[in-house]
């Protein structure tokens, strides 16, 4: 087992081996996303607060639940790029932010889209989860800024490292201050916490689309650091190798 | 063989180009490392390297048989830096920032006027830095090597800006310090007029 | 047939938020092997005049 | 030679050493420590000017205008924090103390907020009175700045520290630490607002108080990271 994890942070390896993953990924995610949209709009009962309506919780949920993912598997991998001094995990780092990024956005732009038939406007500060998803791509933009603004590749990987930490000691602090202060007013929220248990035929059609977007982000994700592996590693002889075939000058 | 500072298999990139690979020194007490090379040759990255200023691509550096890293700390005790930017602060003068030095540091009190005699500096001392001349700061700068009790001294072109008796008089300090023991390194382009025990690296 | 379509009058927000989904992740999906490629590219130009340079 | 090893000066001597320095250099150039003042000052003098001078609605929105100008005001001077030091060559010489780096960045962060935060508290009685603010309100303001100019000054340290050197300016800065400032903003400000309506205030003050411990015992250790790395 270790074994397997050593040999896959080795980066020829992980390229190899991330190459050959990314279809069965694609073609899980097809799978559970192509069921679980069309139960999801034509199959799924009629929801008897919100109408048809609630039917943008199966875009919306996957998203902004892949938008938080997103964070954690970011700060993970850049601590143990850290402290560890692993540079492929600085590599997923990299990759998932902007992936992030774009999760955090569709989770804002469906729940605001959402909340325009059931609130009558398109952006409520009193819902709690989209303010804190709001905040979380202000937190995506300034980790990408900061990359962005560095251009030595191993700086802008230890300097980012540090503040994807940073950040994931606050996001729960902000998730919290922020539903203390929605609360003062009771806005309404989208997602009910705790409600009625949903119907089955409401259920597999969210959880297969939860597993689809996870197994799509997962494939995007792969694809991406494989683009990062090769940036970072143009001086090894297996890039060499791969992109120019081998009998070079040298 | 033990040294007092070693390194080994060092090798640094700056962005695509190579600064230098497969590099070997070692140093004793009493001994002077003096690396050389023309401008943009990583003179400057390897004395920032050696302290810890910056990350190796490979290679290690031992201290007193140890390996160095995770020991920087009592390291730095025994450590003092000399480099282009002098390090001080401009609106301050000489006596308020030798007394920071001194909060930071190993530091010899009872010869502060002593030695801001020997160097000149004496009457300088109320003003602030920004005041005195390029070369005047560069004393200031030595006034910090001399007051230390570091054992290892860095130097990063010590003569930038100093005139024929500043010359001299970084000459006469390093000697010094070579004769009562500690060591140093110093990265120069120019000749130095040393009487001790000098090593050389050359980087291309 | 329109009836589904129309989604009980939510029909321009559904259809709007899963297009607007649909359109997000076909950027994600085509993006990575575009950039994948030009990836490819500049490290091989930058090989090249690594080599050309020693 | 190795009985010789010269002594290290307390931890405590490096600290108060770094934070007198600053303070000494704020002293020097009062400029440094003035301008984020009048800029607070001049922030909260918009509003009632854009907005018209209904004592009613100043009050309500006087809250949350001093908290965003304080918090403008942290901004605008952290960006410099380590910038001089930076750029004198002084940062080597911190790094290469043999003092913990993180004792330091400690120091640096009070010593800043020492000459920033400190006396925006002083006058933030002041802009309050002029928003017709009730007194109840203006003592927790004070208490609540308190807090979270602490907080900022310690968050804003990491941040500044991750930037320095990269001559990106102020921008950045704000587009690193403002997300992350948020739940100070938020207590902030709505813990004045509720006090204006005679609502308890023990909460918001009491997360303040925690979120300051919290960020003191966190942020140097960041801080002192982003050092190392930024310095390279």
């Amino acid at each position: 087992m270790w074994k397997f994890f050593h040999k896959l942070a080795s980066p020829p390896h992980f390229y190899q081996f991330a190459g050959k993953i990314v279809p069965w990924f694609a073609v899980i995610a097809i799978a559970c996303i192509g069921y679980g949209g069309y139960a999801g709009l034509f199959v799924a009962p009629v929801d008897y607060q919100q109408g048809d309506a609630f039917r943008i919780i199966y875009v919306h949920v996957p998203a902004s639940y892949l938008s938080m993912m997103a964070y954690s598997i970011m700060a993970i991998s850049a601590g143990i790029g850290l402290i560890w001094r692993i540079k492929l995990s600085h590599a997923v780092a990299a990759a998932a932010a902007p992936l992030g990024a774009w999760f955090t956005f569709l989770a804002l732009a469906t729940g605001s889209i959402w909340g325009k038939p059931m609130w009558g406007t398109w952006w409520e500060w009193g819902d709690p989860r989209l303010t804190s998803e709001l905040l979380l791509l202000f937190l995506y933009i300034g980790y990408m800024a900061l990359r962005a603004s560095i251009d030595d590749i191993a700086k802008a990987d230890k300097a980012s490292a540090v503040l994807a930490l940073v950040g994931v000691v606050n996001v729960p602090i902000i998730h919290f201050s922020v539903e203390w202060w929605s609360s003062l007013h009771q806005g309404p929220t989208l997602v009910r916490e705790g409600g009625p248990a949903m119907a089955p035929d409401m259920l597999y059609p969210l959880l297969a689309m939860i597993l689809g977007f996870t197994f799509l982000f997962g494939a995007l994700l792969l694809g991406r650091v494989r683009t990062e592996v090769l940036y970072r590693e143009y001086r090894a002889r297996w890039v060499r190798e791969l992109l120019l075939g081998d009998g070079g000058t040298t | 063989m033990n040294f007092l500072l070693s390194g080994h298999d060092l090798c640094l990139f700056r962005g695509d180009k190579c600064l230098f690979n497969s590099l070997e020194f070692a140093l004793n007490p009493g001994q002077l490392l003096i690396v050389e090379g023309s401008n943009g040759s990583g003179k400057t990255s390897l004395l920032r390297g050696i302290a810890g200023l910056l990350e190796f691509e490979q290679g290690e550096i031992h201290w007193e048989g140890n390996l160095l890293h995770g020991h920087y700390q009592a390291f730095r005790a025994d450590l003092a830096w000399f480099a282009h930017k002098v390090g001080f602060k401009d609106d301050l003068n000489l006596l308020e920032n030798l007394r920071f030095e001194q909060s930071l540091h190993s530091f010899d009190e009872g010869s502060v006027m002593a030695v801001l005699a020997r160097l000149g500096l004496d009457l300088l001392t109320e003003l602030p830095l920004r005041s005195l001349s390029a070369g005047q700061q560069r004393r200031v700068a030595l006034a910090r090597m001399l007051l230390s009790k570091g054992w290892v001294w860095m130097m990063d072109e010590p003569f930038t800006n100093l005139d024929g008796a500043g010359r001299s008089l970084v000459d006469a300090v390093l000697s010094e310090h070579l004769a009562n023991g500690g060591s140093a390194i110093v990265a120069t382009h120019q000749p130095l007029e040393i009487v001790g025990d000098v090593k050389r690296v050359s980087l291309s | 047939m329109m009836e589904v379509l129309a989604m009980g009058g939510y029909g321009n927000f559904v259809w709007g938020a899963y297009g607007l989904t649909i359109i997000v992740l076909a950027v994600c999906i085509v993006g990575g092997p575009v950039r994948h490629t030009k990836a490819i590219n500049d490290v091989r130009r930058r090989i090249r005049a690594m080599e050309a340079k020693s | 030679m190795t009985d010789t090893r010269p002594l290290v000066p307390s931890l405590w001597s490096g600290f108060v050493g770094i934070v007198r320095r600053d303070i000494l250099l704020a002293w020097k150039r009062p400029g440094d420590v003035l301008n984020p003042l009048f800029f607070f000052a001049m922030v909260s003098a918009l509003f009632p000017l854009a907005l018209g001078p209904s004592s009613e609605q100043l009050g309500s929105i006087g809250p949350g205008v001093i908290w965003v100008a304080a918090l403008l005001a942290a901004l605008l001077s952290l960006n410099s924090l380590f910038v001089s030091d930076f750029e004198d060559g002084s940062l080597d010489q911190l790094l290469l103390s043999p003092q913990p780096l993180t004792v330091l960045a400690l120091g640096k962060a009070i010593g800043h907020w020492m000459v920033s935060g400190l006396p925006l508290v002083v006058i933030s009685p002041l802009v309050a009175i002029s928003f017709h603010m009730p007194d109840q309100s203006i003592k927790v303001m004070a208490v609540t700045l308190f807090f979270g100019t602490l907080s900022l000054s310690l968050l804003g340290s990491i941040g500044a520290a991750l930037t320095v050197g990269l001559h990106r300016g102020t921008a950045l800065l704000s587009l690193l630490i403002l997300p992350l400032a948020m739940p100070v903003l938020i207590f902030g400000a709505r813990t004045v607002s509720l006090s204006t309506s005679d609502d308890a205030v023990s909460a918001g003050v009491y997360f303040l108080a925690a979120y300051c411990m919290l960020a003191l015992t966190l942020a140097p250790f960041a801080t002192a990271a982003a050092l190392r790395i930024s310095n390279e």
